[in-house]
């Protein structure tokens, strides 16, 4: 294992360190924590709802590349692939309460759900109203009586960004409760792995792949996938990807966006091509897309590979989609 | 039977010392049906319960219990950390009137991990061992065949909770980690209290 | 090699092909040519001196990722690591120039150089005022009788940002050029790989590293370095690059900006570490960095490595760095 | 001695297949010292030259020359491009009047590379076999053993122009890529005019 790290164990808060210096016109670390907030002026002036996302470390620029004007209050940053504890997220829920309330956005693992949830009963106690919402856009889990649900993934970036808009524009916590629902039920992502991470405290790749191999399916931490196939040129893949997630929706009339989103280790070359060859077929389909979005948005390390998110999308998400937003990442 | 505060204090010791030990053993177990962090997980959860009995000297039970939970989930995260945290929480709230009996009090940190995991037995989780063995302890009648044979019905299980639920079927045949570390806890009371 | 991509012969027009189509409200792609121009209301509003960057591909999201309101005008891509021909960059020339000239932002390759001055020529013969500017900020390689000169490399992405934002500001050509001439002069870079790139036509890396070395000292399209060591704690590898590149300034006072470069396969997670080991040391060195910039900005397809830029900056310089831009990728 | 437009065409005929012949091989050689992609830049020329003539058959010596050159800078890219296409181009200018003698004529190509490369002999490109060429057609003397002993120089030289000048001594011992390109060239006009 080659990486650009010094000690195993200080790799979360020298990462955020990093973020933090960096990008301190932004955001601003909570002393004692991982967690990242906004410090941006615009951050008291415009009072809202809190949005605070976190998880697990390894996803970057996920969430902490997401706070700022627009999308996200705060993030809270766990060890890698590990989700943050609730002490670290009930400060953030403290830090950007502006009186409104704060709606947690969680992706679903077992971790996640549970460490948020001890926070929001933490700040429960301090009289803060909170609400959650749990992402789990992946379809290559179904969700049966049979699993802990679909997971969260790359869809999650899109809900961040739809739900960071509407808190802006002042939407109460009710109604953003609802409506990440809402968007989240209509997010499907779909993603493969040429080669899987290397989790620095392991040391070596999560699963080997053959040098003509892709594994379809796979989870952002390294779980494998539905299947082991010889890779397709780029336009095969997007075929399946989307057969894939278009039978998952019913109606497929209507608008529609689509994130292209890099793993960490494939260049942006190919998710531009990848996403040519999306496009094309999606014309061709009749699929109305009205918004799309490329690049490492939610990533597994370094993991080579691509996801594909489509969203039926509302035209006042399109909206919230396309508005300017003031983060490091989006 | 009760744990006064000394045998409670030692049974923990003794868990810290199993998770410190095995730390590359929960790991592997992890990395064939989740992520593999179990054991760093577990251990840096052991360090901190280590730290915060040096910090200060549990004196009574509740504080025993508390202090673990704190712990726990402040330095844990992932699953295990809120699992174990409401486990001991829940544990610490109900000896602070007054000393349960050992199994009623293993039943009340079962009963916290299902709440929080939203699960049940047969899952294929740590609660397919704490559960028998509250039953056993209840009985009066732990002893090691109770936990290995609580090991080997979770190998045979599918799993239906936690990431290993994403490997369906594939989940068979291995033994899972939060099972696994479970066991070192109930083989710690086992090593206090005799068989 | 396992890439997602059609037939390598179509790997450049197929990802122009996608970056267009994806972000339709930023460019437009000029008929029969690879070259990318603004395609925003404020490009016709505001007449300014246009500026047109391009070269090989395979350094993406530079330069169609920076064409934009406050950034480029226009961006011609070649094949990959080819420079473009000059019809094409003539072609971007006519189609940016706004009757107060065209400067061209040129990396230091021959290639490039010659393909961009025959283009100059073409524009020239219709009475378009045109400049250009020779980026060659690698100091890897000693700028002596015996080489082409210094490599153009990260610190482009900076040049073409504090140029496109005083191009905005309605800076002329010849100010502009020289300001061009100044920036260069204070920008210096250096990168390390661990792995390098896989060039699509070649099909497997251009060299060959073992698990535990990185190669210092290489450039943007696989040329190898000045030395191969054994691979260091990020605060070692971040030490090497600083002493070298300070080493090359005289004066080491006022302000510096700095750019942490991933070369594309490298986690922005490991860019975030080593930016927070380049800040600590030039805290202790008394280096006073009033920007700073992380990410893929300058890559070399799938190499993983990276590189650090530090510019020696006016205060007028670290504000053009500072200010917003409507690009795909800044 | 001056060539005639059905020789000139067969020049570039030959030319053409000997760069799709030895795509790869002239990758190889920039792959050494370069970029690895002369031979692909090279091919795309010769395809887009194959293109051209097929389009539209060269009338006159200027036609062809400026329809080889136009192929090349719009179609190579690289240094290679510009470089051939100025070569081509300045000979197509020059004999736009009058046919040149060839010696002179190469000469004009050869004075074309080292202006838009600002460079020279010595610097280990292609100039290190346009310029003995050059001059041995002059002399009435260009043959096989003049070409081979341009590239057996070249090797020797270390680079100071191109992408290979970066490995400064370590350029050593490798032909040069454009050199040995140019190298076809001539050995194609050999071909149609003899030894
Ligand atoms: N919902 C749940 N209910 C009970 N136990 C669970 C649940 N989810 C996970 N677990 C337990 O947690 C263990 C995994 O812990 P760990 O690896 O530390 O966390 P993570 O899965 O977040 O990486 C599993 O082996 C299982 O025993
Ligand atoms: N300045 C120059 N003057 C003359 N010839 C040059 C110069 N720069 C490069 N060359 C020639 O171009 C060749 C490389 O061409 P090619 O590989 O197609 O372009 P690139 O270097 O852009 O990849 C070199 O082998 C050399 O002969
Ligand atoms: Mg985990
Ligand atoms: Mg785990
Ligand atoms: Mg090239
Ligand atoms: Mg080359």
């Amino acid at each position: 294992m080659k990486k650009i790290i010094n000690n195993v164990e200080d790799i979360v808060p020298e990462m955020i360190s990093g973020l933090v210096k960096t990008n301190s016109d932004l955001v601003r670390q909570i002393e004692g924590t991982t967690a990242v907030v906004r410090n941006d002026a615009k951050f008291s002036d415009n009072k809202q709802v809190g949005i605070v996302s976190g998880g697990g470390s390894g996803h970057e620029p996920l969430h902490a590349g997401y706070v700022g004007d627009g999308m996200l209050s705060a993030a809270v940053a766990g060890e890698v692939f590990t989700s943050p504890t609730p002490d670290q997220i009930y400060e953030a829920i403290k830090a950007v309460d502006q009186g409104k309330g704060v709606l947690l956005i969680v992706k679903n693992y077992s971790g996640d759900v549970m460490n948020f949830d001890m926070a929001k009963e933490m700040a429960e106690a301090d009289d803060i109203e909170v609400q959650s919402i749990i992402v789990d856009d992946d379809i290559a889990v179904k969700n049966s009586e049979f699993t802990q649900g679909k997971r969260g993934v790359a869809g999650t970036a899109l809900v961040e960004k739809i739900i960071g808009a509407a808190a802006r524009s002042g939407m109460s916590l009710n109604d953003l409760k609802d409506l990440g629902q809402k968007v989240i039920d209509n997010t499907k992502t779909i993603g493969i792995a040429l080669h899987a991470a290397t989790v620095p405290a392991v040391g070596h790749p999560g699963f080997e792949l053959k040098d003509d191999e892709i594994e379809y399916g796979i989870g952002i931490h390294n779980e494998r996938g539905y299947a082991v196939e010889k890779i397709q040129p780029s336009k095969e893949l997007a075929h399946e990807l989307i057969e894939k997630i278009l039978a998952d929706f019913d109606d497929k009339s209507g608008n529609f966006a689509i994130l292209v989103n890099g793993m960490g280790a494939t260049p942006l070359m190919e998710q531009y091509i990848f996403a040519n060859d999306v496009l094309n077929e999606l014309v061709d389909k009749k699929i109305d897309v009205k918004f799309s979005k490329v690049g490492n948005l939610v990533t597994s390390l370094d993991m080579q590979g691509i996801s594909l998110t489509i969203m039926k999308a509302d035209s006042s998400w399109i909206n919230y989609l396309k508005e300017p937003v003031t983060t490091i990442a989006w | 039977m009760k744990l006064e505060l000394a045998d409670a204090k030692k049974w923990i010791d003794l868990f810290i010392e199993e998770l410190k030990e095995n730390k590359s053993n929960l790991n592997e177990l992890d990395t064939a049906i989740g992520d593999g962090d179990h054991g760093t997980n577990m251990d840096r959860g052991a360090s901190a319960v280590v730290e915060s009995f040096a910090k200060k000297d549990p004196e009574n039970l509740t504080d025993l219990y508390k202090a673990t939970a704190f712990a726990m989930i402040q330095k844990v995260g992932g699953a295990s950390g809120p699992l174990y945290g409401t486990a001991f929480l829940d544990m610490s709230k109900a000896v602070k009137e007054e000393n349960l009996e050992l199994g009623e009090l293993v039943q009340v940190g079962t009963d916290g991990i299902k709440r929080r995991g939203q699960s049940d037995v047969g899952m294929k989780t740590m609660i397919d061992v704490w559960q028998p063995v509250s039953d056993a302890l209840k009985a009066e009648s732990l002893n090691q065949s109770v936990i290995d044979e609580a090991l080997s019905k979770v190998k045979g299980l599918v799993a239906t909770k936690g990431r290993a639920s994403y490997l369906e079927e594939k989940s068979k045949g291995h033994i899972d980690p939060g099972a696994q570390s479970s066991a070192y806890l109930f083989e710690s009371l086992i090593k206090v209290i005799g068989e």
